[in-house]
């Protein structure tokens, strides 16, 4: 397998996106778009889109720049330290996946050039389980009727189109039909990490065999790549915001001064911080690994994104959690940044597969 | 009533009082903030069944049950006022009265106050006339809570006070506030504090409300600028204001710590979690973390019980205050990750409701003391590790 | 329910107790033992009946004290600090505790008064599963022919008679036999902790009805209150060892220098330390709850008693772990008693169920 | 062979000479204790392949592949070294022979010493002629290994040394110790300190293996009683003994985290786990840790990778020996708890194998620097918190 170290070329996309972001997205401006009610900045993700990061994993002939799943895990995690929030995961990343598998160059062209956002609908409860899917496409003369519902749409409420996972007769099938269409109703959440997720409710929603993506009663051998490739990525932008807190944190272990002294200087303190940084340094080899594996073969990585996706949780969690704590009350408020990453982080820990589900996987994959 | 001494009679006569005169209203055992009669000038009662409870309970003494009756007080010892509360809890009765009157400036005047502050002070907190708040934290000073900047000056006549505060939860509903203020800047840190109550409606105080990660929350900013302060207005000696704010931090503590078992306050986790998973919870990390967080709030809520108990037998429970913030908050704080993962991506909306008080909690093993101040605590006073 | 406090008589039970078990029994009695390859010392036990230990549960008129369950635990609790080794649990509390359901009075007259020494086999495997229970009775005649093996029997080596949960044709029925019946085999393991467990063989063992304590096929009402006041027990003797290493670990961090300071006044040490108190002092509750819980009622304590049971597990870890690594080189010699201590600790995790056991039984009790 | 310097053919070679050298018996992957090959003077080969797989690697260098070839080394850079570990372990092939000179005294040597000292002692080490011990710590010192008391004393043409060193492992099978010892009493504690050569065969020198509570052990106490050493055994400069091993520590740490992660050495967990469980494991708590566990270890030992990656590209690790050594340990530790646990009350007769190696894990986090230190370097070092 390639190198466990970034290549120079990666370096350099982390460079790039790390300038650009700290200058156009930084944390304040997701909080400015809490603050006036909006979720999405359409003005951002045209600049995302201009410099490439739409099309990343796009063939050329698309119009992408095809630059692999390695590399779009060094965006996500750059995205990840300031909470940058975009619809890079749900179009670039996982749409542009499942497409890119069923060959469907139009709707990747789309993608690329910043014309389609794509959300996917997949949970129908409260947890990642694609298995029980119970939305049903009935056959209806040459197309299908979609009826049921989904639940945490991330994107939901942006999105031109819309990945559906459906029960058709035979099985599974995933359709591509736009947000708009007749007896589809998008149902914003009040998310608590600002960003964008909806609740959709189809009722006797159209789609003809063209809409399908890949193979009827076949979703999983398109699907099961972009989800892994979503959870990689989704796990690269949680390492981030999880090194991005603990920086923060330990930024402010030297600033602050308690009972007379720099609170830095108090070794339970330092142990505690030191751990965290020994766990992030565990998980971002994770994060790396995933990606290298995607690279291999993105249908056969799921050990490695399920230990990265496991891994950053875990480690976010830990980040986040001492991050409020060290900080003591000033990190409980609003006006301090700390919060947005507790959310953002525990928004992270359920999409796309929970610490469990990610466990359980792992320990499958090993033989217990 | 107040006059029987034997246990049995006592509960008898209690059960019969609260029979009579707790309101059917008020059986619902909703004691959360939001339901909480705290009185004050300015209260609004939330139903005149809130007003009519609180003035029957207050015309016995019974809304501070333990202080002495010339203060407004029942004047029960602790077996009786143990038997009252069970009594209360036997018919999901609310209190009929809660503040940091009752909780924190009672005790500390009861203990430190001459008997002029007590007669003028605690009959108007056992009635619910005057609301107050507390005033111990500064900006920037956290942990450190002797390092009080707040500046009052003797001015002959009175007090001159400037500075300003941070965490007085509800200053913006308070009529009063009892806070630490410095009365000698030259003196050693802990030495040149002062125990001083003041009127929020005094020219020169304002107050600003913070918001939370969690949103909207009771705690402000509260500003001194240039406010004059009657004398007599010191709990206890001047510039031994620290002894008064350490015998209270500990009963602080002992509120807190409760919030994690489930028992006082949230509901179990056990509950929580059965009623997310009506066929069982599968899920096997999720599963073990929630066993280990029932385990402990069993077994906390347990010790809770064993050291009232031991306070009963007149057996001391040593620093336990600080062992049961500490177990209790971090416990809480557990609790509450579990029940937001328990309910998945459902939890992830504000609407649902679960992530205000999930959020809130992590506040807890910051607020009264930290967990590391507690830690720290425990282990220089119990275990004497210095 | 009773007060969660000790009675006076309860801290006067265990003044003595610990007055006895410094002197006669302190954990270099134990390693004397260990040294000398013997895995019993019958004077300590012919003393601990002379001041009425052994019949402790048993009522008076069978020759006991009958002071109920939480003195049995005071006791527990005092032997787990010195590592004392006796048949206490097994003969005192377990084997007691069952014959006194089904009211064998002779068998108790002869337990009271150190005649007996019973052994409880009742695993089979390397977990606590008595339901699982393979081990055959067959009726035979007038009799049974008891065949299987028993795993795990504490006590085993020494017992004078064995307490043997077997099937019988319509459940599980519970049998009092002599160890040295015919046709059963006892092979002593080489245990951890230098105490004494062993392996059971069955083959052909001949009992009678007039050995089955309590009714046949029906086990458990004799059985279920016998294992929950033996599992209340060990959680005390494990609360015991527990508080023990603390109190060694703390002593030692106040004499101990390094860098030039005691360590003591490391902060990080400081702070785990003050941990591992709060811990014990949390399961110093369940314990005390659980006695209680067994007096009021020995056939409905299972929350109390596993809590305990569970607590007392995790606690003990903490305590030894904690212990040898704050100890540090030292700690890990055989010359210093924390070893001891840790491996006492394990076997007790071990028997009468373990966390996982207990933890379901609770999470079944909370309806989890 | 050891001049081809294209990776490809390299790699052919090394497999053609390991298809014709390596005997087939030293192919059985046995790298445990037990099985090592450590050399020295009263080396007792466990069998002839042994020898002759020594013999045939230690002529080419290959016991050492990176030292240099004047020294007894193959001169391979990383890359190469690195296809010949990978060709080793593809036929599951033991290590022709490991010792602490080769770990340790080796890299100090090339290191600090001078160019005589390191013709005269590493050839022997690369040949397996000569096994050294390690003596560092000393009675009482714990993590604080530069409070070395050892008295060494300039006698004019010899030094005299007197003193006491404990955990030295082997030290009774060894023909040499490299120890720290005081030069100077009256300089500050790490100024005073030489890394010195002393013969274990010297007069004076004895030793006491130490049972630990996991059973017998390799390590001894060892006393030295007025040993007479010749000047030049110090390698680097006298008093400065303390840069040779803070050089070594890191070293050391390296080979001790590599435990837990179940792929250097012992078992995968999961596979562990899947042996005791055939049908699964069913107990939510047991599973749930092992599931943390076997994550734990599997993204430590890509971590390992990552930095031996690093190392090739050329990018610096940082501190990353604390951190493996760190989480290597504490890991490892965790993995044979729950290979206790998983066990049962099988695993509780010393009998079956997995307590002694149970309770030999609880040394990892104390030795080579305990967990504390490590936390404390990166604490310092990484984060630069003080």
């Amino acid at each position: 397998m390639a190198k466990l170290v970034r290549t120079e070329e990666e370096t350099m996309l982390a460079e790039m996106a790390r300038g650009f972001l700290d200058d156009a997205a930084p944390v304040g401006h997701l909080r400015k778009l809490r603050d006036a009610g909006e979720i999405h900045d359409p003005v951002l993700w045209t600049q995302m889109v201009a410099m490439g990061w739409a099309g990343i994993l796009i063939p050329e002939d698309a119009g992408g720049s095809d630059m692999g799943f390695s590399a779009a895990c060094v965006l996500a995690q750059e995205m990840g330290k300031t909470l940058a929030t975009s619809p890079f995961l749900s179009t670039a990343v996982i749409a542009a996946t499942a497409l890119r598998q069923a060959g469907a160059t139009l709707a990747m062209r789309a993608i690329a050039s910043g014309q389609s956002i794509y959300a996917l609908a997949i949970d129908e409860h409260a947890k990642f389980a694609p298995e029980n899917t119970q939305l049903m496409a009935t056959a209806d003369g040459n197309g299908f009727q979609l009826n049921g519902h989904k639940a945490f749409v991330v994107d939901g409420g942006l999105a031109d189109r819309v990945l559906v996972l459906a029960r058709t007769d035979g099985g599974l099938t995933l359709f591509d039909i736009a947000a708009n269409s007749a007896g589809l109703t998008t149902t914003q959440n009040n998310m608590i990490d600002s960003r964008n997720a909806a609740a959709l409710s189809f009722d006797n929603v159209a789609a003809t065999g063209d809409d399908i993506v890949g193979t009827i009663n076949d979703a999983m051998s398109v699907l099961q790549p972009a989800l892994a490739a979503g959870q990689a990525a989704l796990a690269a932008e949680t390492i981030g915001l999880a090194t991005a807190a603990m920086d923060m944190t330990v930024s402010y272990l030297k600033e602050r001064s308690q009972f007379g002294v720099k609170i830095s200087s108090f070794q339970a303190l330092q142990h505690r911080a030191a751990h965290l940084w020994c766990e992030t340094e565990v998980t971002t080899s994770a994060v790396l690994n995933a990606g290298r594996a995607l690279d291999e073969n993105p249908c056969d990585a799921t050990l490695a994104v399920s230990l990265a996706k496991a891994r950053a949780i875990r480690t976010a969690k830990l980040a986040v959690v001492e991050g409020v704590q060290m900080h003591g009350g000033i990190g409980m408020t609003d006006e301090f940044d700390m919060g947005f990453y507790m959310k953002r982080a525990r928004v992270a820990a359920e999409w796309l597969g929970d610490y469990g589900y990610h466990a359980e996987q792992i320990a499958r994959l090993r033989g217990f | 009533m107040l006059d029987i001494t034997d246990p049995n009679a006592f509960r008898s006569a209690i059960r019969m009082w609260l029979d009579d005169n707790c309101p059917v209203e008020m059986r619902d055992g909703q004691n959360t903030p939001d339901h909480i009669c705290w009185g004050g000038k300015n209260w609004a009662y939330e139903s005149d069944a809130q007003q009519i409870w609180l003035e029957r309970a207050s015309a016995l003494g019974l809304t501070v049950p333990t202080w002495p009756r010339e203060y407004g007080g029942a004047g029960l010892e602790r077996t009786r006022e143990k038997i009252y509360r069970e009594e209360l809890a036997r018919i999901n009765a609310r209190l009929p009265l809660q503040s940091f009157g009752i909780w924190m400036l009672g005790p500390a005047l009861l203990n430190f106050g001459t008997h002029e502050q007590k007669e003028t002070y605690l009959p108007p907190i056992a009635r619910g006339e005057i609301r107050w708040c507390q005033g111990y934290s500064e900006p920037g000073a956290g942990s450190d809570l002797a390092s009080v900047q707040t500046k009052c000056e003797d001015m002959g006549d009175h007090w001159l006070v400037n500075g300003q505060k941070i965490w007085t939860s509800y200053a913006d509903k308070a009529d009063a506030i009892f806070a630490l203020v410095r009365t000698d800047k030259d003196a050693p840190k802990h030495k040149g504090i002062s125990f001083l109550l003041i009127d929020m409606a005094a020219k020169g105080v304002s107050t600003k409300p913070i918001r939370l990660i969690s949103g909207s929350s009771p705690f402000c900013e509260t500003f001194f600028d240039d406010v004059k302060v009657p004398k007599g207005h010191v709990v206890g000696d001047v510039n031994r204001g620290w002894d008064v704010a350490k015998y209270l931090l500990t009963h602080e503590r002992e509120m807190i710590s409760g919030g994690g078992t489930g028992v006082s306050g949230g509901r179990a986790l056990g509950a929580v979690i059965a009623d997310a998973y009506p066929d069982g919870l599968t899920d096997t990390s999720l599963r073990a973390q929630a066993m280990d967080a029932e385990i402990d709030a069993l077994a906390i809520s347990l010790t809770i019980d064993r050291y009232k108990d031991q306070s009963l037998t007149g057996q001391g429970t040593g620093h336990a205050s600080a062992m049961l913030k500490y177990m209790g908050t971090e416990l809480n704080k557990t609790r509450h990750e579990l029940i937001m993962s328990a309910n998945g991506s459902d939890a992830l909306d504000w609407d649902a409701g679960l992530a205000a008080p999930w959020l809130r909690t992590k506040a807890n093993s910051i607020e009264g003391g930290t967990s590391e101040v507690m830690l720290g605590i425990i282990a220089r006073r119990v275990l004497d590790l210095k």
